[in-house]
């Protein structure tokens, strides 16, 4: 899924899958900060988004 | 009623010129092919497309059309009191629309504009539309439309019927709305009439020629609708079909909708979109129960409403111009031409 | 109406459980608008779409009667995404009506003449709406006798329960309450499926009788077949059809059966209608 | 190829005069040029209705897969049979009420590229060979049939039935490829909003008939996504987002289950090239699970069974 995505050109690094036991508050939470990070460095996202107006 | 020449190069600057005061729809081609659609500043209607994919009934039935609108905050004070939609119902026209397809939208006319109801977004568009109709010199070898009560100089619906010759138009202004628009482009060297008139219809009877297709009618209207309904062909007229929308989306007749809420926070519009009979989604009941539930059914159904209920209901004829579209987009070659045939020819046995 | 499309502005006035299972709800509503009411005036057997912005549209039978003023009344099922967001909704939420829309039972053809009114389920809101018409002290006079059947799945299912149970104390009305079971020893009404107590209690029929019959396809399969053994012509039998619909005004195409648009033509036809169309419903 | 013909009439006549099958689900000739129509005979004598030629682009094992519980003949090409594969692995039919009339496949003509290339509408069309003779009302051209198969076919290395009963003709060599994907190579090496633009513009003029999904044998859901209403997935309407919705999720629904068989091509009537989205998934199926569809009743495809082997380099 995350390869179709990319290749209709979402980048890639919006797109994250992980697998995290309950017990592991630490990876939980470095990978939320490494995906917050490449989101924020990709910016805001206008593609797939449903305008409205 | 009056003529006039169109020197084709004076063509491009005219239709510019009508611009300022028109909004303009046409045929170009893109990717898929020829499509009607509304025109850039910058783009020409090509005027010598044989046919486009889909009708020209989008210029006044887009397939997605915003109708209602209204908040869902509750701190706004109308909240949830819903308000028509704006739109842009300044004068518009439509450029090389076929003369069948401009009969198709007086068919589509008799649902939208009624005694009892009048849709007001399809007749304040139609209103505002100057139809500029293209004659078909050289009709397909699909086109039935002399046999649907039109053809390829009919002037049914139009406001202007162009006919090509060659280096020049020549334009038949049927109304005074056609009038109104030949002024804004700025045509207005008038041809003599009694002559233009007898080049229109040698050009007419020429074009109508060659046109080897056609459909009989003439004995549908004498059956009863249980009895075409009842009739055991539909099972192998539906056997090849798919149920994709495609016949209902590319004929220009074919009017049927859906109504649809869009929510974006708290900002709700309210939608109708083109639906198709084709689909079993079309007349489920909420409960599940569904009055068309098999294939056949939903096939036997367009058939029926196209060639039977309209006919019996409006006595104008059947609800097809014989444009082709659907013979030539059918992804299984579901043929019309044959399942009137069928029906025309039906007798019930005893 | 000048947008058929643009439903008048309502309040939810009051929401009342209408069976024990509560699964049907009876939703009061009152015109926004000054005016609105007026233009809403409609006659029994018609319906109206309820329309819930940001959800969606349904077409409901109004259950209230022209004689009764102020407010208009629906009693709602819950089965689909419209039904299940008004049953969630409150006294004083803002939603919208959109109607009157199809015809009605007959009332011109049916003035002198005697009435069985014959319904299922809940399928009996137009039938009350019907039924408090008639009983107006204006308009009892214009009709001769009037008899009701009705039947639900047991008692806690009879819609209007208070009301029937009132006009079965009246002399001018000929009530036939049925459950098709109940363990309810206090039950004094009767007993079986509506088609049964047709046959048992219904009149016979004669050139002045006319059934108006209303409930879901299996009670209709069994009571028409009753009907005709008690002498009613195919004319003399008035239907209430129901379909899946959009814009209730005859141009979205769906709801028809044969050349005839449930939403505008009928949805009340006579039997006799109905079996020169396909049976699509 | 009349060889052939003659010979999918003589097996679907026997069949159902010995009663081995209901019917038997097969091309018949259109009525239009280069328009053939999915048909179901029941007698032997309308046997003679079947047909075949290079536009039998639509799959069979569609028809097949509606006919449940009853015993029926298919005329299937080589991505037909796989479809039939697939649909006996998903329990879609059973084995031993389908007989399966293998056609070794000379590929399908594209009508677009045709129609493209005459200019106009066609008015006849004959097969002699690979030579294609094409006319319009005033224009008769001689095509070369190689330089105008449908691309799926000109990538096609499965050209023979898989999984047959009979064969009606002699196998026909399937071709090498040194990239199966150069299509898909080309969109990859585009920047993202290059890629994102390839698809905007492809599925511009999309009309949301379904004649893709309701043309392809994997789209056998009972209810689609689009149409469920409760919850509603998708919006109903031609906003863009919600066309491109549908179709990358209607692709991926089809990973690992596609035979590129371009039946979705074949039925579009604005004539998108809907394979853009699958053909991505079917290379990721090779790469990652050495795995094409419906080449053998024996496995399961690779998303619907798990295996310590399947790549997981994407989870974090």
């Amino acid at each position: 899924m995350g390869n179709l995505l990319e290749h209709m050109g979402i980048e890639k690094d919006r797109v994250h899958f992980s697998w995290i036991s309950s017990a592991e508050a630490t990876k939980f939470v470095d990978v939320v900060k490494e995906i917050s990070d490449k989101v924020k460095a990709l910016g805001p996202n206008k593609k797939f988004v449903k305008d409205y107006s | 009623m009056k003529f006039i020449t169109i020197d084709k190069k004076d063509w491009a600057k005219g239709i510019d010129k009508s611009r300022g005061t028109y909004q303009l729809f046409g045929p170009v081609t893109d990717i898929n092919g020829c499509q009607i659609k509304a025109l850039d500043a910058d783009v020409q209607p090509e005027m010598e497309y044989t046919d486009s994919v889909l009708s020209a009934k989008s210029v006044l039935f887009p397939q997605s059309e915003k109708i209602l609108v209204t908040s869902l905050n509750e701190a706004d004070d109308d909240h949830h009191i819903m308000k028509r939609a704006d739109g842009d119902y300044t004068p518009r026209a439509v450029i090389g629309i076929r003369p069948y397809d401009a009969r198709a939208i007086q068919l589509v006319k008799m649902n939208f504009d009624t005694e009892d109801y009048r849709d007001p977004y399809w007749c304040d568009a139609y209103e505002a539309t100057t139809f500029v109709g293209l004659a078909i010199n050289k009709p397909g070898p699909l086109d039935f439309s002399t046999s649907t009560g039109t053809g390829p100089f009919s002037e049914d619906g139009l406001d202007i019927l162009l006919a090509d010759m060659d280096d020049k138009f020549l334009a038949k202004v049927l109304t005074p709305k056609g009038e109104a628009y030949a002024a804004a482009c700025g045509f207005n060297t008038e041809a003599d009439a009694k002559e233009s008139q007898v080049l229109f219809d040698v050009m007419r009877k020429d074009a109508e020629k060659t046109i080897s297709s056609s459909v009989e009618t003439d004995k549908l209207k004498d059956k009863t609708i249980l009895d075409l309904y009842e009739a055991p062909f539909w099972d192998d007229v539906a056997f090849s079909c798919i149920n994709c929308g495609t016949c209902t989306y590319v004929c220009p007749t074919c009017w049927c909708f859906d109504i649809q809420d869009e929510n974006k926070l708290k900002a709700s519009s309210r939608f109708r979109n083109w639906d198709t009979c084709m689909s079993p989604l079309f007349t489920r009941h909420a409960t599940g129960h569904n009055p068309r539930g098999e294939k056949t059914m939903r096939v036997r159904q367009r058939f029926m409403h196209k060639l039977k209920y309209f006919l019996d209901k409006y006595d104008s004829g059947i609800m097809c111009v014989g444009c082709g579209r659907c013979v030539k987009s059918c992804p299984v070659n579901i043929d019309i031409r044959q399942v009137c045939e069928t029906m025309n020819n039906y007798e019930k046995k005893e | 109406m000048e947008n058929p499309y643009l439903p008048y502005p309502v309040r939810i006035d009051d929401i009342e459980i209408a069976t024990e299972d509560k699964s049907l709800k009876t939703f009061k509503f009152v015109f926004l608008n000054e005016g609105d009411e007026e233009k809403f005036a409609y006659q029994a057997g018609q319906f109206a779409e309820l329309s819930i912005p940001g959800v969606g549209e349904i077409p409901i039978g109004i259950a209230s009667s022209p004689v009764e003023k102020g407010f208009v009344k629906f009693t709602v099922f819950r089965t689909g995404v419209v039904t299940s967001y008004l049953h969630n909704m409150k006294v004083g939420d803002i939603m919208g009506l959109r109607g009157p829309l199809g015809n009605w039972y007959p009332w011109d053809k049916l003035e002198g003449k005697n009435v069985v009114i014959i319904g299922g389920g809940f399928a009996f809101t137009t039938l009350r709406s019907s039924i408090v018409y008639m009983l107006d002290p204006a308009n009892r006079s214009k009709f001769g006798n009037i008899d009701v059947v009705y039947g639900a799945r047991s008692p806690g299912m009879l819609l209007y329960r208070e009301e029937l149970y009132e006009w079965e104390k009246r002399s001018d009305i000929n009530m036939h309450i049925t459950v098709d079971g109940t363990d309810d020893p206090d039950w004094k009404y009767n007993k079986g499926f509506v088609p049964q107590i047709v046959e048992e209690k219904a009149p016979q029929a004669d050139a002045d009788t006319f059934a108006i019959v209303c409930g879901p396809p299996i009670m209709i399969k069994f009571t028409q077949p009753a009907l005709t053994k008690l002498g009613y012509g195919p004319d003399q039998i008035i239907m209430s059809l129901e379909n899946r619909m959009k814009c209730g005004i005859g141009m979205c195409g769906r709801c028809n059966i044969g050349k005839e648009l449930v939403c505008k033509d009928g949805p009340v036809f006579t039997l006799e209608e109905i079996n020169m169309t396909p049976k699509e419903y | 190829m009349d060889t052939c013909i003659q010979k999918i009439r003589e097996i679907a006549g026997d069949l159902l005069e010995k009663g081995e099958v209901e019917r038997v689900i097969g091309f018949a000739e259109g009525s239009i040029p280069m328009a053939t129509s999915p048909v179901a005979i029941s007698t032997k004598e309308d046997a003679q209705k079947l047909c075949f030629s290079s536009t039998c682009g639509l799959n069979l094992a569609n028809y097949a897969s509606k006919e449940k519980g009853k015993k029926i003949a298919v005329v299937a090409k080589g991505c037909d049979s796989r479809n039939l594969v697939t649909h006996i692995v998903e329990n879609q039919i059973d084995r031993d009420n389908l007989y399966i009339i293998g056609v070794p496949c000379p590929g399908m003509v594209d009508k677009f590229k045709i129609a493209a290339e005459m200019g106009g509408e066609i008015t006849g069309f004959e097969e002699a060979g690979d030579t294609l003779i094409v006319s319009t009302v005033d224009d008769k051209k001689e095509l070369n049939k190689q330089d105008y198969l449908r691309h799926n076919c000109s990538l096609c290395t499965h050209k023979n039935p898989v999984l047959f009963d009979v064969l009606v003709g002699e196998e026909v060599e399937e071709q090498q490829l040194d990239n199966a994907y150069p299509d898909v190579d080309a969109i990859e090496a585009l920047t993202a909003d290059g890629r994102w633009k390839h698809f905007e513009e492809l599925t511009q003029n999309c009309i949301r008939c379904y004649a893709c999904r309701n043309a392809c044998p994997l789209c056998y859901c009972p209810t689609c996504f689009v149409d469920e209403s409760g919850p509603q997935w998708v919006g109903k309407g031609q906003d863009k987002t919600d066309v491109d919705t549908f179709h990358f999720l209607r692709a991926f629904h089809c990973a690992g289950r596609c035979t590129d068989c371009g039946a979705c091509v074949e039925a579009c009537p604005m004539g998108i090239n809907v394979r853009d989205f699958t053909r991505k998934l079917n290379k990721d199926a090779q790469d990652m699970f050495g795995w094409e569809a419906g080449l053998t009743i024996d496995k399961r495809p690779p998303l619907d069974a798990y295996s310590p082997d399947d790549p997981n380099d994407f989870i974090k």
